[in-house]
C-alpha cells in the first residue's frame, strides 16, 4: 500500500475510467473530487452508491464526466443538483438511470464474483425498459410464472472513499460505513483519501476491527484532512449546511460555478478554506 | 396559526394510524422526506411503539450498512410503511422522480427514481405525498414511471400507495380499481378548487369531510419532541416551519 | 427486546424448529446449547453456516437433532465430530450436504429477499447431484453456453449466536463478527446470548457502531457468561483446548458423551464449570 | 532429524514459488490445514512478499465478514492459491471430503466438503496435500466427488490441481491429461514403493529424482518464526512436530 499526495493520487485516474464514489452521507471523497478537477480529468464515468451528490455535481460543472450511472443527482436539502442538471439539458453528460437496490445489487454481484443477481420489484418502471443490460426472467423455482428482473454484476475501474484512519498495512478505518467495503471489495482498484494516520494495526484491535476495510482491497492512501468537507465525517465533523447552501446558489450559473471553482477547488487547498 | 406542514404531517399520521390498515411495527423514511418524517415522529411522540429508521438522520442512523440495509430490511419483509413523492404523480397512483418530456427528462429533469422502483413493489403500505397540488405534479398520466401504481397479475408485490396527501386534500387510493378517492379537504380548500387543481381523474363522496385541524396535543408535540428530533436531519424545515435553528441552541 | 433467562430462552425454541448456528470459531452460543439440551428439544433442524462443531456435535448427541444441513461438522484440531459420526451411521440424523459458500449465499439471498441467488463452482461436485432443490441455468449474460447454479433462499426459523454486549434497545456488539449479521437478516426470529449487559446505546457510539447488530433484529437475548465457552470469545477469552480434547475423547462412547453431559450439561451450570 | 510434516511443508513451498506458475501476490489457508500453513509462513519468512490469509488464526485474522469474505474474495479473483486435502484422492485429481461407500458415506463419513466445491474450481492454483499415501486414500476413482479435478469445456473455471505432496512423493498434474506425474519421492522412498501404495494409475519419468531436504535456514525458519506464527492456530500440530507448546511460553 503506498501513501501518496492528494494530487498525486487523483492524477493516477486514468481519463475515462469507471469511477465509484459514495453519496453525500457516507464519506464522500469531496477533497478528491476537487483533486481530480485541479488535475484536469476528462470523461470520467461516475457510478453513484447508490444515489449522487457534491463531488459528482462538482465533477460535472467542471468538466471532468461523461456519464453518471445513478439513481438520483440531488443536493439534499440544497436542492437540485444544478451543473448536473445544466450538464444533462445541454447534452453534456450521460445519465443512466437506476433505482438504489439496484446499485447495490449489481455491486455485490461484482463482490461475489458472479456474473448477476436478481432483485425483486423495478417490473413496471420504465428504468427497466431503458436497461437493455438488466434482464427479465421467469424465477425457476417458482411453481408459476414469477418474472424477475436479473441484473449484471458492475466492476467499477476505481472506487474511492475518505476514511477516518489508515494504518502501516493500508487498513483503513471507515466505522459504521460498511457498506463502503463493497465498493472496496467490487472495484478493480481502490484508492482511499484519509484524516490521519495511525500506527497500530488496525485489525489486530478488537474495537477497531469492525470497522476497518482490509488493506488487501486498498490500493493507495493519501492524506486529506477535512476530506469530506462540506459534508460530515462520522462523529469527527458536522455537515456545512452554509457552505453547501453557497455551492448550490453559485453553481446555479456558469459564472458561478466558475467563481466556485477559483475560490475553493483550484487555488486554495480545501481544509484552509474550510477553517 | 396552523402551518400547512404540520397539517400534511398531522394528515399523514393519521393514515399511518388508520385502524382499518395493517398494524405498523417499523417505518423507514428515506431522502428528504421531511414532513413524512415529521409524522412519523408525531406518532412515536404520542405513545404508539413504532420503530422508525430515518435514513438520512446523521447521528444516531440506526444503519450499519449504509442505504442497502434499508432495502435488504423492507426485502425480508421487515419494513412495514413507507413514503414517496413524485415530481408527476397520476390517477392510477404512478410516480415519475426522473423527469417530464421524453426519457430521461426532456423537459424538467428530476433528480432521479432513488429507491422508488423497488420500495413501492416491497412495502405492505406506501403514503404518496406531494405538497404542490396543481396539474402541473398530478397528471392524467405520467411522462416517465419511475414506479407504477399497480401492477399486474403474476408480479410479485406486497402492496400499494394507501394514499396521497396534498398541500390541499387526502386521497385514498383502491388498488383494485387503480384509482383515487378525495377523503378530505384541507380548511380553506373546496371539492371544486381540488377538482381544478389535479389533472387526473378521481372519484368524491357527495359530502367531502375537512381535513380535522392537529389536535393541540398534536402541534405540541410537533413544535417541541418533534422538532428536536428533526433539527440535525432537517434545518431549513424546522427552520422554515417552527423558525427554530439547530445552531441558536448549541455551538456549532 | 425481552431479556430472558438463558433456559427459557432455550425453551422458547420450539421441536422441529431450523435453527441457524454460527461455527466454532464466530461466537457459537455453546451455553445455549447445552441450554437446549436440558430443555429436551427434539427434531431440531440444524443450519451450519456454513459449517458445524461443537455445539452441533453435542445437540445431536443428546438426541434434538433430526437433520444438520452443513458444509462439514468436524471439532477442528480434536478431530471429527464423534456424535455426529455415530448418528449419522446408525440413520439417527440426517445430513443435508453443501458447501461452504452456497450456505452463504442461500442466507445472503434471504437476507436480501430474493428467491435465489447464483453460486459460480459446484459443477461436478456430487453435492449438486444431491440436492435436488439447487437448480442449474445457462447464464443469460453469457453470450454462449455458461452453466451456472442458482440457490434457493434459505430462511432459518431462528438463528442464534453469543455477543459481547447488549444494550437497552436490543443491539448487541458482535465486534469483527460481521457476518453474523446476515443470519440475524436472514433469520424469522433472532436469539442472542450475551456475556453482559451495558447501559449505553451501542449505535450511538461511532466506535461500537460498526460492530453492532440492531436490535430491529434481535427478539430476545439472555445473559450467558462465558456463553462461548469451551470456545474462544474475540479477545474475551481463549479457546479451551483441553476441554475440547476431553470432550472429542469422551463423546467417542455413547456412556462417555453421558459423562460429559452429566459433569458439564445437566447438573451444572456451564459458567461454574468452567472456572 | 527433519520431520515429514518439515518435508512436506518446504515441498509444498518449492511449489508455491514454482517460477512456471503464475506469481502468487495472495494465499488463503483453510481451516485444519497446518502443513500447507507452515509451507506459506516458511515462503513469507523467506522473504517473499505474499499476503496470506488464514481463516482459523483465532487473533489478527484478517476478515470482518467471517468464512464468506474469503469465498468473495476468491470470487473477485483475488485469491491465487488455496490448499485442499481428501479423505479421497483419485488420478483425475477428483477429491473426496464427504465420505466412502454410497452418499453421503454409509462406509466411513468424512467431515464434510467444506468450501472445496467452490475453491477447486474458481482458485488459478490449488495444491493438494495428504500426509497418508496408501492405496485407501488415493483411489482409482473417489467413491463421492466433493470437487472435481477438471471441468469439461464450457464449465467456467480458473485453475486446477498444480500437484499433489504427500507423505511420500511430490506429484504435478496436468490438467489437458487429467493425469499425475511422479515428480519426486521423499529420502527413504522409492518410485516402486509409492507405485505400489498408490491406488490410481499416473506417469512416472525414468529416473524419479529425490525430493529435496528442508536447507538448513528453511528448518531454522520452520523451528522458529514460522512455529510461533503457527502456536496459537495448531497447538497441537506445533507441540508434536516442533515440541512446543503455547502454554510453556505464556500464561494461558
Amino acid at each position: 500500500m503506498a501513501l501518496e499526495n492528494l494530487d498525486a493520487l487523483a492524477a493516477s485516474v486514468p481519463d475515462g475510467a469507471l469511477v465509484a464514489l459514495p453519496p453525500d452521507n457516507s464519506l464522500t471523497p469531496a477533497a478528491f473530487a476537487r483533486a481530480l478537477v485541479r488535475a484536469g480529468k476528462r470523461e470520467l464515468r461516475l457510478v453513484g452508491v447508490p444515489v449522487s451528490g457534491y463531488a459528482t455535481d462538482l465533477l460535472i460543472g467542471a468538466g471532468c464526466v461523461a456519464s453518471v450511472q445513478t439513481s438520483g443527482v440531488s443536493l439534499g436539502e440544497a436542492g437540485f443538483a444544478p451543473c448536473f442538471t445544466r450538464a444533462l439539458a445541454a447534452g453534456l453528460v450521460k445519465v443512466i438511470d437506476a433505482t438504489c437496490p439496484a446499485m447495490h445489487t449489481m455491486l455485490q454481484a461484482a463482490e461475489k464474483g458472479v456474473p448477476f443477481m436478481p432483485l425483486r420489484g423495478v417490473i413496471g418502471s420504465d428504468i427497466l425498459a431503458h436497461r437493455p443490460d438488466w434482464k427479465v426472467i421467469d424465477n425457476p423455482f417458482a411453481a408459476s410464472g414469477d418474472p424477475i428482473v436479473l441484473l449484471p454484476a458492475l466492476q467499477p475501474d476505481i472506487a474511492v472513499f475518505h476514511a477516518v484512519m489508515a494504518d502501516p498495512d493500508g487498513n483503513v478505518w471507515v466505522g459504521k460505513r460498511r457498506e463502503l467495503a463493497t465498493i472496496a471489495h467490487a472495484a478493480r482498484r481502490v484508492l482511499v483519501t484519509v484524516e490521519r494516520l495511525t500506527d497500530r494495526n488496525l485489525l489486530d484491535d478488537d474495537r477497531l476491527a469492525p470497522g476497518t476495510i482490509s488493506g488487501a482491497y486498498v490500493d493507495a492512501t493519501a492524506l486529506a484532512e477535512r476530506g469530506t468537507w462540506p459534508i460530515a465525517l462520522l462523529d469527527e465533523y458536522g455537515f456545512d449546511a452554509a457552505h453547501m447552501a453557497e455551492y448550490a446558489k453559485l453553481a446555479r450559473s456558469e459564472d458561478g460555478f466558475r467563481a466556485y471553482l477559483e475560490r475553493y477547488v483550484l487555488t486554495l487547498p480545501a481544509q484552509a478554506a474550510a477553517e | 396559526m396552523i402551518a400547512l406542514e404540520e397539517r400534511m404531517a398531522a394528515a399523514i399520521a393519521a393514515l399511518i394510524l388508520d385502524p382499518a390498515a395493517p398494524p405498523v411495527r417499523h417505518i423507514a423514511v428515506g431522502a428528504a422526506s421531511p414532513i413524512p418524517a415529521a409524522a412519523c415522529w408525531l406518532v412515536k411522540k404520542g405513545g404508539h411503539p413504532v420503530r422508525l429508521s430515518l435514513l438520512h438522520k446523521h447521528t444516531g442512523n440506526p444503519f450499519t450498512e449504509g442505504t442497502r440495509e434499508l432495502f435488504d430490511l423492507t426485502g425480508q419483509g421487515r419494513i412495514d410503511l413507507f413514503f414517496l413523492g413524485g415530481g408527476q404523480i397520476d390517477g392510477q397512483a404512478n410516480i415519475n422522480l426522473i423527469g417530464t418530456g421524453d426519457w430521461p427528462g426532456s423537459k424538467v429533469r428530476f433528480p432521479g427514481s432513488f429507491g422508488s422502483a423497488f420500495m413501492y413493489l416491497m412495502t405492505p403500505r406506501t403514503i404518496l405525498f406531494r405538497e404542490e397540488h396543481s396539474p402541473r405534479v398530478f397528471v392524467p398520466r405520467v411522462d416517465i414511471v419511475s414506479a407504477p401504481g399497480v401492477s399486474p397479475p403474476g408480479v410479485f408485490r406486497r402492496g400499494t400507495a394507501q394514499g396521497l396527501v396534498t398541500g390541499r386534500c387526502v386521497f385514498r387510493f383502491d388498488p383494485a380499481r387503480a384509482r383515487f378517492t378525495l377523503a378530505s379537504v384541507h380548511p380553506g380548500e373546496t371539492a371544486e378548487n381540488v377538482r381544478a387543481s389535479t389533472g387526473f381523474d378521481y372519484d368524491e363522496p357527495a359530502d367531502v369531510p375537512a381535513t380535522p385541524d392537529p389536535t393541540d396535543q398534536q402541534l405540541a408535540l410537533l413544535r417541541g419532541p418533534v422538532c428536536d428530533e428533526m433539527l440535525e436531519t432537517y434545518p431549513d424545515f424546522c427552520a422554515r416551519v417552527w423558525q427554530r435553528r439547530a445552531s441558536d441552541e448549541r455551538a456549532a
